[in-house]
């Protein structure tokens, strides 16, 4: 049960590279491997936080409200995280920079608050905000270490290829960035035309 | 594919014109400037020119015929056009891998990513060109002077201490730069050999002189606003801006490109314009000594706008959708 | 800041640091709604307006609520409360004041509220120090920016449709690498 | 209406909860937070200037902290905003030694285009500037490199590092006015200089006759020719042509341009005017020369304490009726004002403003301490050495240097105590401070010298132990009129200073008067500090006591 949900949240319904979810820290924060996987980690701490309250209040909040309510709900969890990351993680507070406090703007988050939690079960909106976090967790880890791999010739600061072999710069930088992203999205197409013709 | 026509209206109807015989009579223009960059840099950048080309036919043959006989190998020439152009764009001292980075990028993700000849947006040369000089921004800054008559007569390549560019620095006289006797890219230095490419393409009636015109018309206008401003103006200053960098090769070969150029008239002097601006205001005002690729890069994106804006009214066309 | 004229400030956030190109804000509505050259005209007003304001609001909550009572730690929850009421008020009111318009900005409006350029914007100008004019200048030069790149690629997605795009490419992944391209071409404004 | 009520109540308590739950996280982290800005701070600050406690100054016109080390000041940082691509600039920190010069550069923040800007903090990048200071450029191509794809990010992080240094020298008075070559001033006579072009150092021979730059001959350079020629085409005519060394530059060439100009300025460097002030210059006497209305003046000058005491007009070609007047008039006017900023005689402004020249010229020089022309007496100096303070006492007899002995010094005796003897011997058998140091504890020998140095460029002053024993009376003029003392020497030692009789407020005087007394008789040294709040007073009982003594040594 659990890992076919899982499946669902890295694969068929993965937010970046399916439904184009977080696509602004997606690409803006994936210079290297780390700093994607720690965007990823505090989005999912975000979503679960998120996802639990509004599964909790899903009938309490009167559904005039509901927006406003969720966008607070969210808003004090990014907060917390961005307290939290700034007292203890400092140099991965430092790296994320403002788009620590624009998790708030990601879509998946209030997607999956709208579309998920405020509609389900406690139990089954914590494991959908797992799932999801997981899965956009891993995508910017993987953009982030194809960028870091491409630009620098390293993964998570380990030095893949001899330092003296000039690395592609490009990757490291805005351009790079949207092309790598353009490229795996066409990867993950060509993959599903494939199986479909099959 | 390969019997696609180039979308481009009058006024170059004359015969019966192939895509094939266009692009080869383009690769004949480039003779001069690809004789002269030898001449003027020598092994090293005959090297670049070959790998470029080679590596560019090669990818176009495999990505459209997924084999490599010698037919679709010389394909309908745009592959060898394109792969010319980018390895003229290069300096001399490049190392040949990434010359083969750059061809691999301008054929795949400049060209036939878009869907290829006719469809990409942007001339595949230049993204080849701008990929590399922000990959690798140190070897493609890396300027080496051009060789005398005495290094020619006494071996063919020979380790030139790398020297500043006209742009970047060098003082040179205007028949130095004429003739192309200063640092810079293999086919960007030497305004006559351009010129005779010009006069062959004009004469060809290959190319329509309006995006050429309004290129080196803005820019030229201004270098001497420019020139004005500073207290020196004079004409040599706007003939030196004009010969100096890559301006006059893209004037004559690249914002020439049918493909990745409006169709209309008045866009295509529009485009002129806009690509010659960007480029000077680039030069002058910012910090990067060349400006000649990011202005075509950018006026290539509005393209489709200009196009959109231009389009002469049909008879009775209803207005608006 | 004396040598860091408005003037820069403009073409910094419209140029240079592109909020779409370089800093990567704003990228959802760069992708969603690129597809028309007029519906991103349209979008690119309604995030013009919707910037302009917000920055200014937030400015002043900043400058004369938040930051003397020692409240940062509020500042995004007030910020996003902010320009999301921003948001349907702007909706509501322009309903009322001018149908034309309504019916040319209303459907991109509520989009806005997660756009992180605004929002971005927003907290940037608070964090960077800049005064009110700068503020001002600043919004005016990252909307116009915006705009620009989202009518730039909405021509060249218009420009694709018709043309053929291989299969796994077609759709987003294209529209990625057009804008690769154009981040490059925005890149030789810094190199 | 209840939905309404329900509404807001559900929303209000949504945003109480949340408000409160913030400010709880924000009270326990606040303080965390808070407490890594500071020590961050602290040790961002320790990574640009070797020292451990920084203090921020208040009211300076940038960010500057002093750093200290064991309560040493090791020099400064500044914290400067520089402008660029992104709105907020690049947030610089540099740190400074007390010269001035580059100990490390930091970059505190910037918001530079991700990837291109972001160069600038590269390692290679920001420790070429280390070592750099005030007499730098620091600028890219003459000194430090700049980076290719983040030109003007790299540019902005120049000027700051230019612009630090340059507050710290003004901030701390470590740049002079800068000196204005008059070409005027300038003795006939072919002159090098040297100074850094694009590429490498620019050496230039200039040729000055009659007060006019005739050439500028470029003698060896490494510049690329390209760029260079130009320059070497124009500027020598056009500084010959203009009469002038700021000469515009040729455009594209700006490296080469001002390394010609630098490389003439500093050939003639030392005829640059700048504000000489007397009172800092050491003891000793210093010769210069200078054109006057007819040919050379050389004069020499001699400075004791502070204070000029001497000026010898020693060869002149000017009128002797008109040039002889004016310069015993002028060198009247100038030990009366103890400042070379005086009136020129009239009718005689040439040679005036030759005598001021030469002496400009001689200040600009190092003392000659000549012992043959000290007067006799006993000489007190000290200078830092090896381990801390050398004090030493010189007696000077009949123009020989009759004894050198050190009376205090922290070294390490081992090493030193050997050295100061070899000096000693070197120093008495030569007669002259130019003695070669002795090896192995040069440090110390260099503060022997020092310290001698320091001596004899003051004024003789009492040596205690040649005092027979006994009691003497001594006078002088007081604040409110005579003083008039006793001093009883017993066994060589002060033993009981009384004031017979003063007409001094006695409220304030008479407690300084005890206080000074029983100061004297415990260091057994009478050049104490005056009391503060009854100074003149004290100076009074100060002269008054040397005078008693003075007179028992010569009786």
């Amino acid at each position: 049960m659990f890992g076919k949900e899982l499946i669902r949240g890295i694969y068929t319904e993965n937010p970046v590279f399916r439904l184009l979810f977080g696509l602004c820290p997606a690409l803006a924060v994936t210079t290297a491997a780390d700093t994607g996987l720690g965007m990823g980690l505090a989005t999912t701490t975000v979503l679960l936080g998120s996802n639990l309250v509004v599964s909790l209040l899903k009938n309490v909040i009167p559904p005039a409200v509901r927006i406003p309510s969720f966008i607070v709900i969210i808003a004090t969890f990014v907060t917390l995280v961005g307290m939290t990351m700034e007292a203890f993680f400092y140099p991965m507070f430092e790296a994320l920079g403002i788009f620590i406090p624009l998790i708030v703007v990601n879509c998946l988050i209030l997607g999956r608050a709208e579309a998920f939690a405020s509609k389900n079960t406690l139990g089954r909106s914590l494991v959908d905000a797992i799932v999801m976090g997981i899965g956009f967790t891993i995508s910017l880890g993987l953009l982030g270490a194809v960028r870091e791999i491409l630009g620098s010739g390293s993964i998570l600061g380990f030095q893949l290829v001899p330092g003296t072999v000039d690395m592609a710069l490009v990757f490291a930088l805005p351009p790079g960035a949207f092309i790598s992203l353009g490229l795996m999205l066409a990867a993950l197409n060509y993959i599903a035309i494939r199986r479909k013709e099959a | 594919m390969t019997d696609k026509f180039v979308v481009g209206p009058s006024p170059h109807v004359l015969g019966p014109k192939t895509v094939k015989s266009v692009m080869w009579e383009v690769v004949i223009a480039l003779a001069p400037v690809s004789i002269a960059g030898i001449l003027l840099f020598g092994l090293d950048a005959l090297l670049v020119l070959v790998t470029a080309t080679v590596t560019a036919m090669i990818l176009e043959a495999l990505v459209l015929h997924r084999n490599l006989k010698p037919a679709s190998i010389l394909g309908d020439g745009s592959a060898a056009v394109s792969g010319l152009i980018l390895g003229l764009i290069l300096p001399p001292s490049t190392p040949l891998w990434m010359v083969v980075i750059a061809a691999a990028v301008g054929i795949l993700l400049g060209k036939h990513a878009f869907g290829g000849l006719g469809n990409n947006i942007f001339n595949p040369a230049l993204v080849a060109r701008a990929f590399v000089f922000m990959s690798w921004p140190v070897a493609m800054t890396t300027w080496h002077g051009p060789l005398s008559l005495s290094d020619w007569t006494t071996r063919v390549s020979v380790d030139v201490a790398s020297s500043a560019s006209p742009l970047g620095g060098a003082q040179h006289g205007l028949m130095e730069m004429f003739l192309g006797q200063t640092a810079g890219s293999i086919g960007e230095t030497s305004a006559l050999a351009i010129l005779l490419g010009a006069i062959f393409l004009i004469v060809r009636g290959h190319i329509d002189w309006r995006a050429p015109l309004g290129y080196v018309g803005s820019a030229a206008v201004v270098a001497a606003i420019y020139s004005f401003l500073g207290g020196d103006f004079a004409l040599t200053t706007i003939a030196w801006q004009l010969m100096a960098g890559g301006l006059l090769f893209a004037a004559v070969f690249m914002i020439t490109d049918m493909v990745t150029s409006p169709v209309t008239k008045t866009g295509r002097l529009l485009f002129g314009i806009g690509c010659g601006l960007i480029t000077m205001v680039i030069r002058l005002y910012l910090s990067a000594p060349e400006g000649v690729t990011y202005g075509i890069l950018f006026m290539n994106a509005m393209v489709p706008l200009i196009d959109r804006y231009t389009v002469p009214k049909v008879f009775g066309e209803v207005k608006s959708r | 800041m004396s040598e860091y004229g408005l003037f820069m400030i403009f073409f910094a956030a419209a140029f240079f640091n592109n909020f779409v190109l370089i800093q990567f804000l704003g990228i959802c509505p760069f992708l969603g709604v690129s597809k028309r050259v007029e519906s991103s005209l349209g979008m690119g007003m309604a995030v013009l307006f919707v910037m302009t304001l917000a920055s200014l609001i937030t400015w002043m909550l900043h400058e004369f609520l938040l930051f003397p009572l020692g409240l940062d730690y509020l500042r995004t929850i007030t910020f996003i409360l902010v320009i999301a009421s921003l948001v349907q008020f702007v909706e509501l009111f322009v309903q009322k004041a001018s149908p034309t318009l309504y019916k040319a900005l209303g459907i991109f409006l509520p989009l806005i509220t997660t756009n992180c350029a605004v929002m971005g914007l927003a907290i940037m100008n608070v964090t960077e120090g800049l005064n009110i004019i700068q503020t001002l200048v600043h919004a005016l030069g990252a909307a116009a920016g915006f705009t620009l790149v989202l009518v730039m690629l909405a021509g060249l997605r218009e420009h694709l449709e018709i043309h053929d795009v291989p299969k796994p490419l077609a759709g987003v992944p294209v529209a990625l690498l057009a804008a690769g391209i154009l981040a490059l071409a925005f890149s030789g404004f810094v190199l | 209406m209840k939905a309404a009520l329900r509404m807001i109540f559900v929303l209000g308590l949504i945003a109480a909860v949340a408000g409160g739950a913030l400010a709880g996280v924000n009270a326990w982290t606040a303080p965390i937070i808070e407490e890594n800005t500071a020590t961050r701070l602290q040790e961002t600050l320790a990574s640009v200037l070797d020292a451990d406690e920084f203090e921020l100054q208040e009211d300076t016109e940038q960010t500057l902290w002093h750093g200290y080390r064991n309560g040493e000041l090791m020099g400064y940082v500044v914290r400067l905003r520089v402008g660029s691509y992104s709105p907020a600039g690049i947030d610089t920190l540099v740190g400074l030694d007390t010269e001035g010069n580059v100990q490390g550069v930091f970059i505190f923040g910037h918001s530079e285009t991700p990837g291109l800007g972001d160069k600038i903090e590269e390692k290679w990048f920001l420790e070429q500037f280390i070592g750099l200071g005030i007499g730098d450029d620091i600028a890219r191509g003459v000194d430090v490199d700049g980076i290719t794809g983040a030109t003007v990010s790299a540019n902005a992080v120049m000027t700051a590092v230019r612009n630090s240094v340059r507050f710290v020298g003004e901030y701390a008075g470590l740049i002079d006015e800068p000196g204005i070559i008059n070409l005027a001033d300038v003795p006939d006579g072919t002159y090098t200089g040297t100074a850094r072009g694009f590429i490498d150092n620019i050496v230039v021979e200039v040729t000055i006759e009659d007060g006019k730059l005739v050439s500028v001959v470029v003698i060896e350079e490494n510049e690329t020719a390209s760029y260079a020629g130009p320059v070497y085409d124009q500027l020598p005519q056009a500084m010959v042509d203009e009469q002038k060394i700021d000469v515009d530059i040729v455009s594209g060439s700006t490296g080469t341009s001002q390394g010609l100009i630098n490389a003439v300025k500093d050939a003639l460097a030392q005829f640059a005017t700048g504000d000489i002030e007397i009172d800092q210059l050491a003891g000793g006497i210093y010769r210069g020369e200078a054109l006057g209305y007819d040919g050379k003046i050389v004069v020499e000058a001699e400075i004791v304490d502070g204070q000029l005491v001497a000026v010898t007009v020693l060869e002149h070609n000017d009128t002797p009726g008109i040039g002889g007047v004016a310069f015993e008039t002028m060198i009247e006017r100038l030990l009366a004002a103890q400042t070379l900023d005086v009136d020129a005689v009239s009718g005689a402004t040439h040679s005036s403003q030759g005598l001021l020249d030469a002496l400009k010229d001689a200040f600009r020089g190092a003392p000659r301490i000549e012992i043959s022309r000290m007067e006799d007496g006993t000489y007190f100096g000290e200078a830092e050495s090896f381990g801390g303070l050398l004090k030493l006492k010189a007696v000077v007899a009949d123009g020989q240097l009759v004894s050198v002995e050190v009376l205090d010094h922290s070294d390490t005796p081992s090493y030193a105590n050997p050295a100061f003897e070899e000096m000693i011997e070197d120093l008495l058998a030569a007669q002259t401070l130019d003695v070669d140091l002795v090896s192995g504890a040069t440090i110390s020998s260099q503060g022997l010298l020092d310290a001698l140095k320091a001596a004899l460029g003051s004024a003789p002053r009492l040596d205690l132990s040649q005092v027979p024993d006994g009691t003497y009376t001594g006078r002088a003029d007081s604040f409110g009129g005579e003083l008039e003392l006793e001093v009883t020497v017993a066994d060589g030692v002060i033993t009981d200073i009384t004031v017979v009789s003063h007409s001094d407020t006695p409220d304030y005087a008479n407690p300084a008067f005890e206080e000074l007394a029983e100061t004297v008789v415990d260091e057994q040294d009478i050049y104490v500090d005056a009391v503060s709040g009854a100074t003149i007073s004290s100076r009074g009982w100060l002269s008054a006591l040397e005078e008693a003594l003075r007179q028992a040594v010569t009786d």
